[in-house]
């Protein structure tokens, strides 16, 4: 893994866990997200099989309904806010930098910050199940079934764990917003940003304008519990904690999507060997969904008497969302549109994506339709829904970016073939699943229910669901192995295998610690590909004879010579990021258990401001002059 | 939360101030959601007072005399600013402890209003109403308390000349802060007391 | 240009019998199976809704054939091929198309944003009239109460019972809903949409269903909305008579139960004691007409629900179902409740808070058999 | 990307005339509810009043008339974004 840079200006990289403790490399960071969601996605799967044998049979026995409850409650959290997300925020951290041709993100240090409380956020959630129970009122936590009852601790656990993971999102939100907007390389316009780190952009506001309300929320559910607060019990209102859950929770699903959206959007040109057709109807489309996404909150909760007026606004609103994401849908089918496509693997899963994400989608639509979704809401045809847009569209879109981008980061390949096992296993063990839903729930079967009795004609389709499921579940060890093996026996890919069109691939595999040698100069759009292609009269792409892929950036005539950089301080290494992380990790549990928690959340405190000051006073770089 | 690296040489020839800013405006625009949603929760429940005590308790002058403290102190912060931006650093700290003064006098008529309020019964649990008031203005509170933490470790900084150290949290940043945390307040002191009476 | 693929290798040839056969299996697949689905509506209300569930279907897969179709050709037709050495041409977008592809769809959807509108108002009225059956419904944690505000017994007592509703066929039937605990949701798919039942609030819903349906073989419908522990147990029935048979189900329930004087039923009586904490029943015995349990109300918005700590048992030897829907009403499946209610169906009765009004569930009394025999006995008596 | 070519900034005397500004405008808030032929367009005069401190605070002491672009896209957002949602969410819920 150790690269030999012979120039000793350029900083070494650390080893030894102690090294990605203290680490503030985004790239490292991205990798500890990755691998933390990739744990915890196996975590929320087996879950789902438990969820699936419970279900296959009317009256099933395998679970209690208490089990069931805790179960498919955690099994969505952590999906959503521990596999999903974080999978995003792995991609956006190793990749915004260098698809905007920058050494690191704006703080490195709050990134890491970010990591350290994001994971102890998840170690407070997961840990739960031994400590008194897990959250069970659902991911959405409906009040005032979540304040309900005050002498469990699940939903003390779902109030504090969701409300740091807020903190950590929100920071590294701000944090990317930060980097994007202040630190392009020369001549990276926003109009030639790579579409990912667009979406990524997209994503961080979108985060930034909900999770503050989703917060509020969460405050007022803690102090309800444990407080004797009525914001939703008493004289209070149920329906304010819904819409404070989807305003932040309806954004929250393009935030799911999008990065997903934008992987593709990076993959289809590469193996399609065109640009992406029509660049700025994605990059604003992506703009336009982020927007109509905060417009459309309360199309889930049609059935909660808002009344025909707002429903019918909603409802409008909502099929609207439709326009923008069939822009990108149709451009990606554009962009293949008189290419030379090759079927990689990355290319497979993302053409998934784009065929199993309009179904998804499509089902949204249908749910959009107001009276339509009076039958449809809380019944299996809404699992099916989104279970399309999450796993057909994000996962999907996730494991294309995991073949595409594996060569970066190990520089070498996943198995091929292990990887199309993988897909085929995936795409039948997927539509298995989740197809019959669709029937399921237009036939009655209603979300959430541990069992159903005979006669309503439910066990065949959640028969195949549950075959469907374990099909999955093979798929998946298929993938783990080959990413277990490929690391370090995989074959070798070198520094360009794809003939990729963005910065990264103009750089070693895997990356130097200070990614760019020298800050890239930029002039186009894929300006990679621009280095390496010109076009001839009739437009088509012709390789330039003297310049070969990946060696780039030893050669040293691109750019200016002031942008030789004589120091190349990268920041270096602290501990305090988890030392304040964990400081407010601690606090977490203490307020799960108020009273007694007050003297934990004390110590917490303690801890914290031990981090925050030894963060503040110390010198933000090696080479930095402190005092 | 708000100390935040600043990797300086790491980026070459970007000034890491208009970074360091612009994370700081998008962290305000993201705390505009946070009051925003607690002003709204307030507006829902501004006449749920389960028949107890509600905006009858509230003490119009009192709460304008402390209102005008807090605005004044924006006039301060901006002064420690300027006295900051032409490196004048007697002016920076005598402008910053001003600031800071006025803030803690804020909050000492907060928190004598709250316990005015508790002994007229009205609590956080009494009813909704108390739970939407007490929510908003303390977390306003809750910002004010750190702001003046801010504040003092600036003035700290000032006493032994470090307060032009390249560092996460600079007097710009603290201002931005501070004057945020009052435009906050101009929305609370409308909506909460001066609507509803 | 490259050169036109004129035949087709048998691979395409396949995926389009393969997709065909998927959509066509998907279509019959969509048609309504089962007595609790949405696509075999009963009565107008969810006719309408169903309606308008096939026009969209329709327009859906129509744009999926095209969007699959599309992606599939490129896919075919565009992909690398050996002998093929050139690079394509790099095309960077097309803007005409691109606004064209903008504006389909928004002409599309807004062709259906009249129907919808109009679909929400039809289905949201709230029927009014004297031909209207007006039940007021309060939702419990995992049981469903019913009172028939309108119709009112000898004794000045309104029609109460619980888990199993009776509605006249063709008659419009207004439910005024309300919750006691936490958050609910009535859904009879045969019938209507669903709606939620949230505490604080009323909320309404109108059935009207076409035809009287079999004794035996009454509208299945299930509590949507996550309630906690035994949300999947909170069932309900919806039985559709023929206005004479409904009248006659309603005098039948307007008439007080008889108190046992001899037999197992008496000494079921005399166990039942322990009952009326929380259930209440109307008895009429030696010294007249009397609610034996506890009657309470709640006051949401102005209107008055009554909202029971237990399911009323006045006439429960009349119901088909118990534990709200959930368990054949007979002997044995009784014996087992009463041995243990949370043995057939999850509760937390531990939590129980009488004086709060707080009921999370039955409690296992630890009845003895010949207790749970008699008290069987009394209730399947008190028809 | 480093333009930091600021307008020129404002000086302590105008800082000190803007507070006296304020000031006055809190004394005017004050005063509203106080008379009562203001009743009528008490409402929308109050927030017209907290509108104008609150842009004035942002725009000369937080130096967001004077600052890139960027900063006021990012801060406005923010602000102008809330009140459209919420006076939804106060509509639905039959609280305005
Ligand atoms: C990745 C996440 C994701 C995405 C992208 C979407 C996308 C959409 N969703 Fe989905 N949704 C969820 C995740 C997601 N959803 C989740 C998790 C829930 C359940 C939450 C819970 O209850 O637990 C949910 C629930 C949900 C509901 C509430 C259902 C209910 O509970 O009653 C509704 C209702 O309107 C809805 C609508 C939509 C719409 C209209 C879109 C649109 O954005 C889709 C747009 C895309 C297309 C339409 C396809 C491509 C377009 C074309 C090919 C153009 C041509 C098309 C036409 C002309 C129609 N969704
Ligand atoms: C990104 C989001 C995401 C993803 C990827 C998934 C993936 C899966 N989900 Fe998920 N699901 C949600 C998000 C997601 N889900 C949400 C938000 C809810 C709503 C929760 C709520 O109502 O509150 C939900 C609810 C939900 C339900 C409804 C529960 C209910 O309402 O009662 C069901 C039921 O079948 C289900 C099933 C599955 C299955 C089978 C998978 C599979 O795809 C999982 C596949 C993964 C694995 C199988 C793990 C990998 C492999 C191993 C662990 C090795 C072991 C393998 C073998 C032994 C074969 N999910
Ligand atoms: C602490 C309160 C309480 C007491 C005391 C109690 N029950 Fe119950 N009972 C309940 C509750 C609550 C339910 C509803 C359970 C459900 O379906 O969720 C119920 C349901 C029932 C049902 C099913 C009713 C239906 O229509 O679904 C029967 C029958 C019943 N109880 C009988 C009895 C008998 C007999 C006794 C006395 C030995 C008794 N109950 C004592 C609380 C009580
Ligand atoms: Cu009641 Cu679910
Ligand atoms: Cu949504």
């Amino acid at each position: 893994m150790v690269i030999d840079t012979s120039k000793d200006l350029v900083p070494a990289r650390p080893t030894g866990i102690w090294s990605w403790i203290t680490t503030v490399d985004h790239k490292r960071i991205g990798m500890m997200y990755g691998i933390t969601a990739l744990v915890a996605f196996f975590v929320a799967g087996l879950q789902a099989l438990l969820i699936r044998l419970q279900l296959t049979n009317a009256n099933g026995t395998v679970l209690s309904a208490d089990a069931y409850n805790q179960l498919f409650t955690m099994h969505g959290l952590t999906m959503l806010l521990i596999v999903v997300m974080p999978v995003g925020a792995a991609f956006m951290n190793y990749f915004i930098p260098l698809h905007i041709g920058a050494r690191d993100v704006a703080f490195p240090r709050a990134n890491a910050f970010s990591f350290w409380l994001f994971l102890f956020s998840t170690v407070i959630l997961l840990s739960s199940f031994v400590l008194g129970g897990a959250p069970d009122g659902g991911w959405f936590g409906y009040a005032p079934l979540s304040t309900q009852l005050e002498e469990y601790v699940r939903m003390d656990y779902y109030a504090v764990g969701a409300q740091l993971l807020g903190v950590a999102s929100i920071m590294a939100s701000a944090n990317f917003i930060a980097t994007v907007f202040t630190m392009r390389a020369p001549g990276m316009s926003l109009m030639r940003i790579p579409v990912f780190t667009w979406m990524a952009v997209v994503v961080s506001f979108l985060l930034i304008f909900s999770l503050p309300i989703f917060g509020v929320g969460l405050f007022q559910m803690f102090f309800d519990r444990n407080f004797g607060t009525q914001f939703f019990g008493g004289g209070g209102d149920p329906l304010l904690w819904q819409h404070l859950f989807w305003l932040f929770g309806h954004p929250e699903v393009y935030v799911l999507i999008l990065p997903a959206m934008g992987i593709v959007s990076e993959i289809i040109p590469v193996f399609s060997r065109k640009p992406l057709f029509g660049y700025p109807f994605v990059v604003f489309s992506g703009i336009a969904i982020g927007f109509m996404g905060f417009g459309v909150w309360a199309h889930h909760m049609y059935t909660a008497g808002l009344g025909p007026v707002a429903e019918a606004g909603f409802g409008v609103a909502t099929m609207m969302i439709a326009v923008p994401t069939g822009v990108k849908i149709f451009n990606w089918i554009g962009t293949m549109w008189g290419g030379k496509i090759r079927f990689e693997l990355p290319m497979l899963f993302s053409i998934g994506f784009v065929s199993l994400f309009v179904i998804g989608g499509l089902s949204g639509v249908t749910h959009s339709v107001v009276p339509s979704d009076y039958q449809q809401h809380d019944s299996y045809y809404v699992v099916a829904h989104f279970h399309y847009v999450l796993f057909g569209g994000g996962v999907f879109g996730f494991v294309a970016g995991a073949y595409y981008w594996f060569p970066k980061w190990t520089g070498r390949f996943l198995d091929k073939r292990q990887g199309l096992w993988h897909f085929w296993l995936m795409l039948i063990g997927f539509n298995l699943t989740f197809a019959p839903m669709h029937i399921l729930g237009l036939n009655g079967m209603p979300r959430r229910t541990y069992r159903y009795g005979e006669g309503l004609g439910f066990e065949f389709w959640n028969q195949v669901a549950t075959v469907g499921s374990f099909i999955i579940g093979l798929s998946f060890l298929i993938f783990a192995w080959n990413l277990i093996r490929s690391r370090k026996h995989g074959e070798l890919a070198g520094d360009d295998p794809w003939d990729g069109r963005t910065l990264e691939w103009s750089i070693s595999s895997p990356p130097p610690v200070h990614n760019f040698d020298e800050i890239p100069v930029v002039e186009h759009v894929d300006d990679y590909w621009h280095r390496k292609y010109a076009t001839d009269e009739e437009g088509r792409a012709v390789r330039m004879p003297d310049v070969s892929g990946g060696t780039v950036a030893a050669d040293t005539d691109t750019g200016g010579d002031d942008s030789h950089e004589e120091d190349m301080h990268m920041p270096s290494p602290s501990y305090y990021p988890i030392v304040a992380a964990a400081g407010i990790g601690t606090m977490g549990y203490g307020f799960v258990y108020l009273p007694v928690g007050w003297i934990v959340v004390g110590i917490g405190a303690l801890i914290t401001m031990w981090g925050v000051f030894g963060w503040s006073l110390e010198p933000v770089t090696r080479g930095g002059e402190h005092e | 939360m708000s100390s935040q690296a600043a990797p300086v040489e790491a980026h070459g020839h970007h000034d890491v101030r208009p970074i360091r800013k612009a994370a700081m405006w998008v962290f305000l625009g993201s705390e505009c959601m946070f009051f925003g949603s607690m002003i709204a929760t307030f507006l829902l429940f501004r006449n749920e007072t389960a028949d107890g005590p509600g905006s009858e308790l509230f003490n119009i002058p009192f709460t304008s005399a402390s209102s005008f403290v807090l605005l004044m102190s924006s006039l301060t912060m901006v002064l420690a600013h300027n006295a900051f931006g032409n490196r004048d650093a007697r002016g920076t700290r005598i402008w910053l402890a001003a600031t800071a003064l006025l803030g803690t006098v804020f909050l000492a008529g907060q928190i004598f209003e709250f316990t005015e309020f508790v002994h007229e019964g009205l609590t956080l649990s009494s009813s909704s109403f108390g739970s939407a008031f007490y929510m908003l203005t303390g977390f306003h509170g809750a910002h004010v308390a750190i702001g003046v933490m801010m504040l003092m470790a600036m003035f700290y900084l000032s006493l032994d000349g470090r307060l032009y150290d390249d560092r996460g949290l600079n007097v710009e940043l603290v201002g931005l802060y501070w004057h945020f945390v009052d435009i906050v307040w101009i929305v609370i002191f409308t909506v909460v007391y001066l609507l509803q009476v | 240009m490259k050169p036109t693929q004129r035949n087709r290798e048998p691979a395409g040839r396949f995926r389009v019998v393969a997709l065909v056969a998927v959509l066509g299996l998907s279509l019959a697949a969509c048609s309504g199976s089962g007595p609790q689905t949405a696509l075999n509506p009963e009565g107008p209300i969810a006719d309408s809704i169903n309606d308008l569930w096939q026009l969209v279907f329709i327009m859906a897969t129509v744009v999926f054939i095209i969007v699959q179709g599309g992606l599939f050709y490129a896919m075919g037709r565009f992909r690398e091929r050996k002998d093929d050495e050139s690079e394509p041409v790099q095309l960077h977008g097309n803007t005409k198309l691109e606004i064209a592809w903008t504006i389909i769809p928004v002409v599309i959807l807004a062709s259906i944003g009249y129907p919808i509108v109009r679909g929400i108002f039809d289905v949201r009225t709230i029927p009014e009239g004297p031909d209207v059956l007006q039940v007021q419904v309060t939702g419990h944690q995992w049981w469903w109460e019913f009172e028939y505000v309108d119709l009112v017994g000898d004794d000045g007592r309104t029609l109460v019972t619980a888990n199993e509703l009776y509605i006249p066929e063709r008659t419009d039937v207004n439910l005024t809903m309300t919750s006691a605990d936490v958050i609910h949701s009535f859904w009879v798919p045969v019938l209507a949409g669903k709606r939620d039942v949230v505490p604080n609030r009323v909320t309404n819903l109108t059935l009207h269903a076409n035809n009287a349906t079999p004794p035996d073989q009454p509208h299945p419908g299930q509590c949507a909305e996550y309630c906690g522990l035994a949300h999947a147990d909170m069932r309900f029935k919806v039985h559709v008579r023929t206005q004479a048979d409904f009248d006659n189900w309603v005098e039948g329930q307007l008439a007080p139960a008889a108190e046992p004087t001899e037999g197992a039923a008496a000494d079921g009586y005399a166990a039942f004691t322990t009952c009326i904490a929380c259930h209440n029943a109307t008895v009429a015995g030696s010294d007249g007409v009397e609610d034996v349990g506890p009657v309470r109300t709640l006051e949401v918005d102005g209107v008055t629900f009554t909202s029971s700590l237990a399911p009323d048992l006045t006439h429960f030897g009349s119901r088909m179902t118990f534990g709200a829907g959930t368990f054949e009403n007979d002997r044995e499946h009784l014996a087992r409740w009463l041995a243990n209610p949370v043995d057939l169906k999850p509760m937390r009765p531990e939590l129980n808070d009488i004086e709060a009004g707080r009921i999370l569930g039955m409690p296992n009394f630890n009845l003895s058999d010949e207790d749970i025999d008699n008290l069987i006995t009394l209730l399947e008596g008190w028809k | 990307m480093t333009d930091t070519a600021h307008r020129a900034h404002p000086t302590p005397r105008l800082y000190w005339l803007i507070a006296i500004f304020l000031a006055v405008v809190t004394a005017i808030e004050v005063a509203v509810p106080q008379i009562d032929a203001l009743d009528p367009i008490k409402v929308p005069l109050l927030w017209i009043l907290a509108a104008l401190k609150f842009f004035t605070v942002v725009g000369f002491f937080m130096h967001l008339r004077y600052d890139k672009k960027l900063y006021r896209t990012l801060f406005f957002f923010g602000v102008f974004g809330v009140f459209p949602l919420f006076i939804v969410v106060l509509l639905s819920l039959h609280a305005l």
